[in-house]
């Protein structure tokens, strides 16, 4: 096996294919399908400080075998049953994790930073771009000012390996990502969904019945958009860089380790596919070795020749 | 164990107007009535959930009506195509301690009420079938009774009161489930209701799927239900 | 047939569906392979002041049947060429069409919008979104106030319908909708292109070759976003908006209707199917008298009941 | 004239490694070789420029080689498959006045070559083709010289001392096509160069597949090209 081991500025991982938050819950259930120990880390479950209820109402809506949106709504455990219930199994299991966190305010965030640096989470990952929930949380998302600040405040309680992941919509993700190595973060990653739209139509006899489901898009329709802006942050900073959107294959995987992306995280395909992650794993190895790069390192440098 | 199997189409055959009976190799031990599984379609972002109607000996078998791109793709499935699939996922109706069983199917929701009737039927427990379509072409076989054009509700209460049942099972779509839910607590008669929601992982790990519990928790359809006690359930219709 | 009209603030359509800047040209190419007397009307490529060349190197890339990415760069023959050589050929074969405008400053704009106007050009759509080209007009497009003083200036000098066409690349298209209504515009359109990167790693023994395409996506894959938006906007401004995004079908042109868009214009897949508008606008006249829906009016009432 | 034609498959053959021959009937009534035509492809967004090889009665061949999805797409058109193309688009090879013309094909670039060796020969006028593959199982017939291996450029000078000719005709690679430019330039003989570059609208209106002359114009490949003068382009590489 050739050496797939990326070193994210201190956060070590043994491959650079993850899991991203929200696709692959608090990895429990995902025993069932695939090889937990080919994965470079999983990212949790979006954790809040409260547990929360989500959105009311159909969640998930399917374009075709373009992508998906959801409205979730970060409907979680709260971080105190996932620090009592979860965290145990995760460090039994010696799965490698990141635990993602979302609040409304920052002391929200604060709060839940502290709570991960008391009980020794390695790595945290900042979502400040939840599209679907109302109340606030986009702000630190889009406003350069608000983001540095969260970052840094957070940064002050959290020793630990601090990843802020950035939202796509927005004119300016580069003023985002100078923000967040500015207060203080190990590492970014972006990007999280496009805010979107499905509507389904039934013509009958008896009328039109309408869904409409409003919320995050992500999938394969969004990989251009992902590429593009993990190439606008890789150029303004100097921290490393988690590649994240319609990522669905090996070719996919390298096209963003082309572009710069230190690691990457696969989300909607762990749906269609549950063992992808195990399957590009085993076949970026397959590639390495093939191909006489020996390691990923090496891969890396020649991809962006 | 549930887990992703990729395997073979046995047969694939039309049986009713735009419904289609599908079996499927497996070398599943065990499944429970109510229990689903859950179709890749290589067109679809994804996966389609649909009961299991049957199983023997591992070979698995769905009924499933014809509605858009997904069910378009398993239509064209020939025997011996590759097929893949997680299986068997969700709790599956609870038979335990029952000994009079009204079942109720409407439209394609018969599919799992017609496997847990065979179930029942082997354990030697009591139990009667209705089931309603829209029309004769659509009827599938394998009632007690079957109502054409008409609802499965029509004659409700006075088929309760003549079966005497200590447990209804149901399965169809929602604005039906709701009221055999509602007959049931009128009727102080417990019952179990195998809901439908639109499925992005169907293991538990997105909560896409929640539908809200009385007791103000979310449940997910996938993992936690499909089947839950009718008199649990939030109906939100 | 049915009465497939729209008048949207006084610009009277014969039918809902136009095809998109950029993707028709000037109308004169495309006579070979549709009928377009049954096109609603034409938004030209972008003209500026003067002629521009565009960019260097590759200006497509494919994105499988998903969608694709240009960096056209706004090549276009100048309104000089135009006024002197298409209008009069547009008159003359009396095809409705819609000038779209691009400009680097106020002023380019502004002139573009006078000479339009002694022109007698009925309808513009200021296209103040363009993602590739270096200077300055992304500006516009997603600051408000630049936005408003922009459609003003332009409000003045231009008396016939002004269309102000809206970026997807900001987080708040709401307030920019906003801005163009109350700058003067008699309507919106959205969206045009998201920013997106097309990578494609060819590798052979001898090397990994790259083609990286950074530019403006178009096509199916941006469809929900573009919905979001127009929905969005809807809720906010009293002027009509024109919903443009990943259009195909009949299907996606009464998606855009139940979510209250007053036309729609068709862009990539005219390169797809030349004759798609065409097609839509027949298939929505039978739609219409096969539903006993009489009107395009009534429709679009029993699509937003 | 050039339309959008919905017509079948005739015929679709492999005549090399990775090469195939596609025949398909049209009603098209005059084709001139360097012109080209563009397929719809389902999976794909933008339809697939080919060269037109060949035209006769109406059947109009070309010659492909399999790259990715959307000439994996065409390779799977069996015959009386239904097919869509835009046809005849572009300028084509201009042969007026030419009375010794040497032909040169790199790889699958002796597609629109060979047409023009037919319709020149046709006219009567001197013609000799060059081309060049890979390996000798790549090699397509029809050529006056076929090198297997090495490059179409190898005794290039030679070959026109040899023969004198009044104007060169080349298709393939952009790497080579430049230097056929500068050969000609060097002999002071006109080019005449088929380009490629990825098209979307095909017939002009996109600006898309522009390149550079020397005057400083940009050139539609699809409309003002896909043939121009060698001496005039801008070269880029
Ligand atoms: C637990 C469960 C059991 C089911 N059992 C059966 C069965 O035995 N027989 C049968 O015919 N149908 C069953 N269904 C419904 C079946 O899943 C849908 O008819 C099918 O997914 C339609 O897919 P489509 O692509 O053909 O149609 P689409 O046009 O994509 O969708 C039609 C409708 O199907 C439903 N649907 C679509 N995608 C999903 C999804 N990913 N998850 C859940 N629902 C979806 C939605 O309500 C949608 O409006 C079941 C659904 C669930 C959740
Ligand atoms: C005027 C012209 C004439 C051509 N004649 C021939 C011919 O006679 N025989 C032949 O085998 N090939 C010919 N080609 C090239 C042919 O178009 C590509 O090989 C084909 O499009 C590849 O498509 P794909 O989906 O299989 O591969 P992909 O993997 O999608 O692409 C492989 C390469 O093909 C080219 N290509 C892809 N899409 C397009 C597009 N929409 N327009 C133009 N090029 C594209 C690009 O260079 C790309 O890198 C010609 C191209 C042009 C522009
Ligand atoms: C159902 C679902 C739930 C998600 N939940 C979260 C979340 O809780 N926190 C977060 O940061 N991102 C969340 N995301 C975003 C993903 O982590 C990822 O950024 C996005 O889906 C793009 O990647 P993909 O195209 O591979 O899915 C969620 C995505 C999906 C589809
Ligand atoms: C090749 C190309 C060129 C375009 N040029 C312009 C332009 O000049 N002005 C403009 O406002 N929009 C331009 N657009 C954007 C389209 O008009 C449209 O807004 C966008 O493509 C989304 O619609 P679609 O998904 O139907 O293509 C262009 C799009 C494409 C694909
Ligand atoms: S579908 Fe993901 S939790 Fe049920
Ligand atoms: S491909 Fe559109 S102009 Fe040539």
């Amino acid at each position: 096996m050739a050496d797939l081991s990326v070193n994210l500025n201190g956060f070590k991982l043994k491959t650079p294919i993850m899991t991203a938050s929200g696709t692959f819950g608090y990895a429990d259930e995902f025993e069932d399908f695939t090889d937990m120990s080919k994965i470079g880390a999983i990212v949790t479950k979006a954790i809040s400080i409260e547990p929360k209820k989500g959105n009311a109402g159909d969640r998930i809506f399917e374009y075709k075998n373009y992508g998906m949106i959801n409205r979730i709504g970060l409907e979680n455990i709260g971080i105190k049953e996932f620090v009592s219930k979860k965290l145990p199994l995760l460090k039994q299991k010696n799965i490698d994790f990141v635990m993602n966190l979302a609040g409304n305010t920052v002391e929200d965030y604060v709060n839940c930073a502290k709570i991960a640096e008391e009980n020794d989470i390695k790595a945290i990952e900042v979502n400040v771009s939840c599209p679907n929930v109302k109340s606030g949380c986009l702000e630190f998302g889009t406003d350069p000012v608000s983001l540095e600040n969260l970052t840094s405040k957070i940064r002050k309680v959290y020793k630990n390996f601090l990843i802020v992941k950035l939202t796509p919509n927005t004119s300016n993700i580069e003023a985002l990502a100078k923000s967040a190595e500015n207060g203080g973060a190990d590492c970014i990653s972006a990007i999280n969904t496009l805010r979107g739209l499905g509507v389904k139509l039934d013509i009958t006899p008896f009328g039109i019945k309408k869904t409409f489901v409003r919320g995050g898009l992500s999938g394969k329709c969004i990989k251009p958009v992902a590429l593009y802006m993990v190439q606008n942050i890789k150029q303004v900073v100097k921290i490393p860089v988690i590649g994240i959107g319609g990522i669905s294959s090996l070719e996919d995987v390298l096209e963003f380790l082309a572009i710069g992306a230190d690691a990457v995280q696969i989300g909607t395909e762990n749906f269609t596919n549950p063992d992808i992650t195990e399957k590009i794993t085993t076949e970026l190895d397959e590639f390495i070795i093939k191909n006489n790069f020996e390691s990923l390192d090496k891969l890396k440098e020649e991809l962006r020749k | 164990m549930k887990r992703n199997h990729k395997s073979k189409v046995i047969n694939n055959i039309k049986i009713a107007k735009g419904t289609y009976k599908l079996s499927i190799q497996s070398d599943i031990e065990k499944v429970k009535a109510g229990q689903f599984l859950s179709i890749l379609c290589n067109n679809k972002t994804l996966r389609r959930p649909f009961s299991i109607s049957g199983y023997e000996n591992g070979i698995i078998e769905i009924l499933y009506k014809l509605k858009g791109e997904g069910t378009e793709f398993i239509t064209n499935l020939k025997p011996d195509d590759d097929i893949e699939f997680l299986a068997p996922l969700g709790n599956g109706f609870d038979v335990k301690n029952v000994q009079n069983a009204l079942l109720i199917g409407a439209g394609i929701g018969i599919a799992p009420v017609l496997f847990l009737k065979k179930v029942l039927s082997e354990k030697n427990i009591k139990n009667y079938l209705i089931t309603g379509f829209k029309s004769e072409q659509e009827k599938i076989e394998g009632s007690d009774k079957t109502i054409i054009g008409g609802s499965v509700l029509d004659n409700i209460d006075e088929l309760i009161n003549e079966i005497k049942p200590d447990m209804i099972y149901s399965c169809g779509p929602s604005i039906v489930l709701k009221k055999i839910s509602d007959t049931g607590i009128k009727h102080k008669i417990k019952t179990q209701i195998a809901m439908e929601k639109v499925m992005a992982c169907s293991i538990g790990v997105c909560r896409g799927c929640t539908i809200e519990l009385k007791d103000g928790t979310n449940k997910t359809v996938c993992k936690d239900g499909p089947v839950f006690m009718g008199d649990e359930i939030l109906w939100r219709i």
